[in-house]
């Protein structure tokens, strides 16, 4: 999990949702518009939901970072555009998984740092790889890199990436995400290892040429980068929190690329202005009703279940998202492994069996309150659970928080039911991590405690046969739903538009490959 | 030339305000505000709060006036709510921050003089910092509710008050009445009680009328950052923010929220200046 | 004199005005059915109380009534242009008003503290009508403007053209304004009210600055006044106005000899004269037109000292500088010493900021006096702890000048009368109620007064309440400041008499503060005269006003002016005479007071701080 | 004269602002959520959190916070960004022009509109037009600064595309262009303010005695209204100004928000919301200052303006 969020300020997602009505609804002809913004032919304008934090790998946490990373560094292999997840090789001319724990690769000879840190090296790749691990580097993005041991350099440009024990997202996450990223073991030597906002030597296809710290970052072509040449001279990432302020800037042509929200998805299936293009993507998010296992309300399983029961998700879908996602079975989402055909609760809400298990619980006269953030589509799901448990008998409360209270929900000792969503990467391993028992007290605010499931979670990253991996995770989440602490929502959707001057590369979950995008 | 009925200043003021056509007008839209506020439960034709997700998201008709949110609640019914709302916010924050504002105000101005730069420099202080920053910080100390927003609100406005309270003391405490209630051997808490609360409260009291729209425009402020009243609390500010997340689908929820922030403004500002025409007659029209 | 001025056609002339203001209890006459003269080179005086229409005449002739919601309803106000046949100026249109005003007529006010824009130069606002009406440019008008200051007498006039107007004395004011009136040579001057709100002395320049720049420039004057004592000294012809009606018309002398009507004779007798005490040596109620004259006897009390004052100091604090530290003091009152007897009544008299109302204060301890005693019925004020201050306070009582600042607006008479009572008795008494209705027919108002509010009352009725309820506690000492000076002289008169009564009656001391010399002639026994914060001469009313040693009380007494135009004497000097500041830096060691006695209890301070000195330093 | 009273206002100044950062510093520590959980992440060690802890002082007592925070700010140091690792100074310095600029531009139109309003609506109590200028300015600031915001973006920058939506762009007249829609849209309930401040001022100094002197001298309307009456009901106007600085600070948050701009606002809302207790304190201390500022300016140029204060005090 990636905190995406951490950076998104109060209310600023859903603040403007569906603002771009109005000029929707103008339907200009593209033509007579002036260009408001001086973009010429060759400049990209993307719109990114955060600021540049950091152009070191080791201490990046961000999309944003990675979608900058990404295109001035290099790694081994990059997430491949497309529906499907899937990897292709990009500093590597090779790659060879030898055994579970050894890894195989060449480096292309073709590929040099800037600022004259000469060419890249296996000497540089185990740099980088090992100071994600290292102690001393007290990198954020240790765990993507799990349990490596080293890289032995076994040429100029040949090495072996040695594991501990076998990882399977070594392919979904270690090599192709931030931690992937290779770098000058000279250039950041030079800088005694501290990389903030200034990269020391550059190696992809696109240079950072300039950052306006929450206005925009800059990349320009490399001039010396040798392997297939980028459609786009310059690329400007802009950042900008909210999904409709990037509609309404798209939509007045100033931007080329952007996430839409899930309330503009109906009206951009009509058509986008400009010309431009609407694609759906599935999403990784996760979204869920939690309900906190230590609180002296929530000790009867019977009530718990018939919460679970008593919350029509296709309803709160339909108020919340508009009606554009599917419901989720878990918080592994289609097309990753592990991911549950379907939910041992039907989505759809059985008031008959949730007022028969209130009964049985013998609770009367329950009132519960409900931690949200303070976004439109929380708030909205939120008041939907609120009126349906009302129809059992439940009052809840809603309480709506600000994001760095809600964040803080962990501390929260009072903490009774939690309407939450976790962003996530491409490999179940990631989803299971935060309901450990260890979590508890950090991320598992349910408090969810099960010896099996830890146990699962500290093997099944290992299996490397997908159909047993695949079981565990699917068995993981059922101990998630039998506790009663869980009524999976749903994992969104990731909607973008482009316009018709570009031609999108994208990883199966809408996110930016920027290096791959084409002109339209 | 003098009419001489014998009638309280109160009386007084209040006849000024109602010849004053501007004032006259606000008197009735505010009036017609608390009206609403007072009665808002027996006369909403639907219940606020009732959800209808089959009808969620209608134009208006004669079923909905004013047609139906993202939820299927009819938008009038909460608009009509949002009366009391506003009211149960402004109300209590306006007088409570003229309460405490009138009070530290006549004891800076009344008191020591070490006192009176103290204080004033802790009003200084609260109005240095913006209002939004500051109600951030409150919000996130002491969780969303009605309360925190009558509590920020409240602590935001104390300053204002207390300055003008702080003024209209000085100025009054050596007028001659004051003079001669000493003279008369009349004890300071008294003087404060009798002879200088009574004639701060008339300029608060215009105060607090010209205050009362800023303080709506404040919580649909906070409740557009998502930081205000708790749902399904019908705000008018939340019906503000759920208008701006929904204005392809329901443009007439901005209309629902806006209008009656516009509307109250207009009222209580002109009852507010009818209001301080009467009690301060150096600032008479057409004179 | 008389016969020139009737001979030539009149300047102006007002032909049945009738004006109405638009009030919010509708419309409401200003003045009715008014028609008078106004003939060149001559000063017509129009004289009246408040609310007599006097002003309204002469806002009505400028057209600035329109300003002031006035409406014309009725009448003609013909004007002599130069043109073949006057203009009704009644008809005139604003563009045809603003040639007039300023240019053919033009007029000065009662304020000058506010009558100059704050934030302009005296230089800029000098020039303006020059500017306007004659043309002139930045540079003539800036000659003619220095031309001017020196004929309203003004010293350095080339470093006034660049002041402030704040950083001049109200006097000073009065003749920038009275500059700015003359600047472009009118035909009509109107003055309303111009010295009201003067000290004496200076009033008494303005006086002879007009009737001199009268002289000069053959300007008729329109003189709109309150004051029968400065009708006397500069009028040719008087117009007498009663509630909107013109009452009575006629030369000066004819006026103030031989008045045809009883309001025109009442509004005379109340008129206090300086110097018809003459020969006596108490006070003694006036005599009024219509008024019972029984309780007329001399007022002798006693001579059993109540009071005792000795080196009463009083300083403010006057911060400045970074850090706002004490850097000056006001030396208000300096070392003044005196005593009041029993049912007798010391009057302490000066122009403003002489002392004289912080002393009174101080002596109750309303403010802090800085060192000195106070000693009254034997018991020590300035030892007492605030405890026993607020139980001393009913002995000593107070009247303030504004009877509408005086009385909270928001609390009914009758409580207000028992404020007093209540703090000194017990709180519920049920007596009080009572009392406080005695109090009102002792002091002649109906009792349906007392559950009014104030607004509801006319102000000498308001100052009736004052002092009832100064006499609510029975006290032995009245402070009475400028207790009487806001009023209209048939009240003023009224309120005199109803405070000699009580003393008579009660055998109430008075501490009695005035600016105004014959008020303090009539009520005194005992009489200081206050200057710079000292007491300059000291002793009894008969003895100071009829041998008066110090060099400013001859002064105070010659400024006044006097109800009988055969006594004019407008002084010749006109030099302009700034009073020195009373501000001394920290550590200002002010010497005693001395005194050398010239007659019995007749003291005169030796202390030579009035002088030429003085009075050549300019501000 | 002019001198000791600015330095002494700047003194006042420095103490507010003292007063203001101890109570912001209090009162955001109070506030619930841990910034070391929220800067670094779920992923982040327990090591690194406990170093982390330990480089912000978190783990002290709150008065020995306090003095470490003073110690530092007196040497001009107020601390690094947790993640970029760059000076809270810098950061907050690059985003300060950004709104310093939009309450600039805001200012300069809204406020003359608002003076001549007023003034005009004064100069004509009753008639046509002050009914229409209070209706006017009324309903104006009864409009929200986010609502105008919102409108206008769509109105201008989707539907019309004269002005752009977002950014604060690059050079002069880009920068120019990118302003107009947020200093218009906070401008405008500025116009009501200040047109009610200034008509109420108006009345004031219309119905005073040198305004009849002026008239006795035969001036017209125009000139006394425009001229002389101006200059003096201005006075208070200018004052309101100052204050109301930190209205628009408050409104500019709002701007930035909806126009995606950069902006200090938009940084402390940021911060505060992510507990970012550096940059918080950074940017709380820069608009303190700012507020401060703008009313000791205002009360200097109103020392300026009017010879009265400029001798006195």
């Amino acid at each position: 999990m990636k905190l995406h969020w951490s950076r998104t300020a109060v209310g600023r997602r859903g603040f403007l949702k569906g603002a771009t009505a109005l000029g929707a609804a103008a339907s200009l002809p593209g033509g007579m518009a002036t260009r408001a913004a001086a973009a010429d032919d060759s400049t990209l304008r993307v719109r990114a939901y955060g600021d540049m934090q950091s152009m070191d790998p080791a201490y990046s946490v961000g999309v944003t970072d990675e979608e900058i990373h990404a295109s001035v560094y290099n790694k081994l292999v990059q997430y491949k555009p497309g529906r499907e997840w899937d990897w292709q090789l990009d500093a590597a001319s090779m790659v060879e998984q030898v055994d579970p724990t050894h890894i195989k690769f060449a480096l292309r000879d073709d590929i040099g740092f800037t600022n004259g840190f000469g060419a890249m090296t296996a000497e540089d790749v185990k740099f980088s790889f090992e100071r994600i691990v290292a102690d001393a580097t007290e990198s954020p993005n240790k765990p993507d890199m799990g349990p490596l041991r080293h890289v032995e350099v076994t040429g100029e440009r040949e090495g072996t990436i040695v594991l501990n024990e076998p990882f399977a997202p070594l392919w979904s996450i270690a090599l192709p995400y931030i931690a992937g990223n290779i770098v000058s073991r000279a250039a950041w030597s030079a800088n005694d290892g501290k990389v903030t906002t200034t990269p020391p030597a550059e190696s992809g296809p696109y240079l950072r040429a300039s950052w306006s710290p929450k206005e925009k970052t800059v990349l320009k072509r490399n001039p010396d980068w040798r392997g297939e040449a980028p459609a786009w001279d310059n690329i400007e990432i802009l950042p900008i929190d909210d999904e409709n302020t990037a509609e309404i800037a798209f939509e007045a042509g100033e931007l080329d690329f952007t996430r839409v929200s899930l309330g503009s998805v109906a009206r951009y299936r009509d058509g986008v202005p400009n010309g431009g293009a609407l694609l759906e993507y599935p999403s990784l998010y996760y979204a869920w009703l939690g309900m906190n296992l230590d609180h002296p309300k929530l000790q009867n399983p019977k009530l718990r279940a018939a919460i679970q029961h008593a919350i029509d998700v296709p309803t709160v879908l339909e108020a919340a998202y508009f009606g554009a996602v599917e419901p989720s079975t878990g918080i592994i989402a289609p097309g990753l492994v592990g991911n549950r055909a379907a939910s041992k609760i039907p989505p759809e809400a059985d008031f008959t069996k949730a007022a028969q298990l209130l009964a049985e619980s013998g609770e009367t006269n329950v009132t519960l309150k409900l931690d949200t953030l303070n976004k439109t589509t929380f708030t909205t799901a939120a008041q939907v659970i609120q009126a349906t448990l009302a129809t059992i008998g439940i009052t809840v409360e809603v309480n709506v928080l600000e994001s760095g209270a809600f964040w803080a929900s962990a501390e929260n000792e009072d903490l009774q039911l939690v309407l939450n969503r976790f962003s996530m990467t491409p490999d179940p391993y990631y989803a299971t991590a935060w309901f450990t028992t260890e979590q508890v007290g950090h991320w598992n605010w349910e408090r969810f405690s099960n010896p099996e499931f830890d146990q699962i979670h500290q093997s099944a990253f290992k299996e490397s046969d997908l159909d047993k991996r695949a079981a565990l995770y699917q068995r993981a989440q059922d101990l998630m739903e039998d506790s009663g602490a869980y009524r999976f929502l749903t994992h969104e959707a990731t909607p973008v538009v482009h316009s018709s001057r570009v031609m999108p590369a994208l990883r199966p979950d809408g996110l930016a490959l920027l290096r791959y995008f084409e002109k339209g | 030339m003098t009419v001489l009925k014998s009638q309280s200043r109160s009386s007084q003021i209040l006849r000024a305000v109602l010849r004053d056509r501007l004032g006259m007008v606000g008197l009735v839209i505010v009036t017609l505000v608390v009206a609403c506020a007072l009665f808002a439960p027996w006369i909403v034709p639907h219940d606020p709060n009732a959800m209808n997700i089959q009808d969620r998201l209608q134009g208006p008709s004669l079923q909905y006036l004013l047609g139906t949110d993202q939820l299927g609640r009819d938008i009038f019914s909460r608009m009509l709510m949002g009366a009391q709302i506003a009211l149960k916010v402004a109300l209590p924050a306006v007088f409570g921050a003229m309460v405490i504002g009138m009070l530290l105000g006549m004891i800076a101005g009344f008191g020591p003089e070490w006192l009176d730069s103290l204080l004033m420099l802790v009003f200084d202080t609260i109005r240095s910092f913006p209002t939004v920053m500051f109600a951030l910080a409150v919000v996130a100390l002491v969780g969303p509710s009605l309360n925190t927003v009558i509590l920020v609100v409240m602590l935001t406005s104390i300053p204002t008050y207390a300055r003008v309270a702080r003024t209209q003391t000085m100025s009054l405490r050596s007028a001659d009445f004051v003079m001669a209630a000493r003279a008369a051997g009349t004890s300071s808490p008294r003087i404060l009680a009798i002879h200088l609360a009574p004639n701060t409260v008339g300029v608060l009291a215009v105060l607090m009328a010209m205050d009362i729209p800023t303080v709506v425009a404040l919580e649909a402020g906070l409740s557009f950052l998502g930081l205000g009243v708790k749902p399904p609390t019908p705000s008018w500010g939340a019906l503000l923010k759920d208008g701006y997340a929904l204005i392809r689908q329901t443009p007439w929820l901005i209309v629902a929220g806006g209008l009656p922030i516009i509307v109250t403004t207009l009222g209580f500002t002109f009852f507010g200046e009818a209001l301080r025409d009467a009690v301060d007659p150096k600032v008479k029209k057409g004179r | 004199m008389l016969d020139v001025t009737r001979s030539s056609p009149p300047i102006a002339s007002i032909r049945g005005l009738q004006v109405a203001f638009c009030t919010e209890d509708g419309p409401v006459l200003g003045v009715k059915d008014v028609s008078f003269d106004i003939h060149p080179g001559e000063t017509l005086c129009v004289v009246g109380e408040s609310g007599s229409g006097k002003s309204v005449s002469s806002m009505s002739l400028m057209r600035l009534i329109d300003y002031s919601g006035g409406i014309i309803q009725k009448g003609e106000l013909l004007f002599d242009t130069g043109a073949a046949a006057p203009v009704d100026l009644a008809q005139a249109d604003q563009a045809l008003m603003r040639q007039i005003r300023g240019n053919a007529i033009s007029m000065i006010f009662q304020e000058p503290m506010t009558a100059l824009n704050p934030v302009f130069t005296i230089g800029h606002q000098l020039t303006i009508g020059l500017k306007l009406h004659k043309g002139l440019n930045s540079q003539d008008a800036r000659a003619r403007a220095l031309e001017l200051l020196q004929q309203v007498r003004i010293p350095e006039p080339d470093r006034r053209m660049t002041q402030y107007p704040h950083e001049m004395s109200g006097g000073m004011r009065q003749r920038v304004v009275i500059a700015m009136a003359l600047a472009c040579e009118p035909k009509l001057l109107i003055a309303d009210e111009p010295t009201t709100a003067l000290d004496v002395t200076v009033q008494a320049e303005i006086l002879s600055l007009i009737n001199q720049l009268k002289a000069e420039t053959g300007t008729a004057v329109l003189f709109i006044t309150h004051d029968m004592g400065v009708v006397a000294q500069i009028a040719d012809r008087v117009v007498v106005m009663y509630r909107g009606d013109k009452i009575e018309e006629g030369p000066v002398e004819a006026i103030f000899d031989a008045p045809q009507q009883a309001y025109t004779r009442a509004l005379l007798a109340a008129v206090p004269r300086l110097g018809e005490m003459q020969g006596t040596t108490l006070p003694e109620p006036m005599k009024l037109v219509g008024e019972a004259q029984s309780t007329s006897a001399p007022i002798t009390g006693t001579d059993d000292v109540l009071l005792k004052v000795e080196n009463l100091k009083v300083r403010f604090a006057v911060k400045g500088g970074l850090l706002r530290r004490h850097v000056a003091n006001v030396h208000a009152v300096e070392d003044v010493s005196f005593t009041i007897n029993k049912g007798q009544t010391l009057s302490l008299v000066g122009e403003s900021g002489c002392g004289k109302s912080t002393a009174g204060r101080a002596i109750m301890r309303l403010l802090h006096p800085q060192s000195g005693q106070v000693i009254l019925d034997g018991q020590d004020m300035m030892a007492l702890s605030k405890r026993q201050l607020r139980a001393a306070r009913r002995d000593v009582q107070m009247i303030f000048q504004d009877p509408f600042a005086s009385l909270n607006p928001q609390i009914q008479l009758a409580e207000q009368v028992a404020e007093p009572l209540r703090n000194f008795g017990n709180r519920r008494d049920p007596a009080i109620m009572d009392r406080v209705a005695t109090l009102f027919d002792r002091v002649g108002l109906p009792r349906a007064f007392m559950r009014r509010y104030p607004h509801e009352l006319s102000g000498g009725q308001r100052q009736g309440v004052a002092i009832a309820r100064a006499l609510a506690p029975a006290p032995k000492l009245i402070v009475a400041d400028e207790a009487v000076s806001a009023l209209d002289v048939s009240v003023q008169a009224q309120v005199l008499n109803l405070m000699m009564e009580l003393q008579a009656d009660l055998g109430v001391s008075f501490l009695f503060i005035s600016h105004d010399m014959a008020v303090v002639e009539r009520v005194s026994h005992q009489v200081g005269v206050m200057y710079l914060g000292r007491i300059v001469e000291l002793g009894p009313r008969a003895a100071v006003f009829e041998n008066p040693h110090h060099p400013y009380t001859r002064a105070l007494m010659q400024a006044v002016p006097i109800a009988d135009p055969r006594k004019r004497h407008l002084i010749d000097s006109l030099a302009f005479r700034p009073i020195p500041s009373p501000i001394k830096p920290v550590g200002h060691t002010a010497e005693p007071s001395q005194y050398q006695q010239v007659g019995p209890d007749h003291w005169l301070l030796t202390n030579n701080h009035y002088d030429a000195a003085d009075a050549s330093q300019t501000n | 004269m002019l001198l000791g009273y600015a330095l002494r206002r700047f003194g006042v100044a420095a103490v507010t602002l003292f007063v203001a950062v101890t109570l912001m510093f209090v009162m955001i520590r109070l506030v619930p959520g841990d910034p070391v959980q929220i800067l670094l992440g779920p992923r982040a060690t327990p090591e690194l959190q406990a170093r982390l802890t330990a480089e912000l002082a978190l783990d002290q007592p709150l008065l020995r916070q306090l003095l470490i925070f003073y110690g530092n700010l007196l040497q001009g140091n107020l601390g690094v960004d947790v993640f970029s690792g760059r000076p809270v100074t810098l950061i907050v310095l690059e985003q300060l022009p950004h709104t310093l600029r939009l309450i600039f531009a805001s200012v300069l139109w809204s406020v003359p509109i608002g003076i001549l309003l007023g003034a005009y609506a004064a100069a004509r109590p009753n008639t046509l037009f002050d009914r229409v200028s209070a209706v006017i300015s009324v309903g104006v600031v009864a409009a929200p600064a986010f609502v105008v915001a919102l409108l206008s973006l769509l109105l201008f920058s989707v539907h019309l595309r004269w002005f752009p939506a977002i950014g604060a762009g690059e050079g002069f007249w880009d920068q120019l262009r990118h302003l107009v829609l947020p200093a218009f849209a906070i401008g405008l309930s500025w116009i009501g303010y200040i047109a009610r401040i200034m008509r109420a001022s108006m009345l004031e100094v219309m119905g005073a005695d040198h305004i009849r002197t002026l008239r006795a001298l035969g001036v017209a309307e125009r000139p006394i209204v425009l001229i002389y009456a101006l200059r003096v009901a201005v006075l208070p106007v200018v004052t309101i100004i100052g204050v109301g600085v930190g209205f628009l600070l408050s409104s500019a948050v709002f701007a930035e928000i909806v126009f995606a701009r950069p902006g200090i606002g938009k940084l402390v809302i940021d911060a505060i919301t992510t507990r970012n207790y550096p940059i918080v304190m950074g940017a709380v201390l820069m608009s303190t200052a700012l507020f401060v500022t703008a009313t000791t300016v205002a009360d200097l140029i109103n020392a300026m303006l009017d010879p009265r204060a400029r001798a006195g005090k």
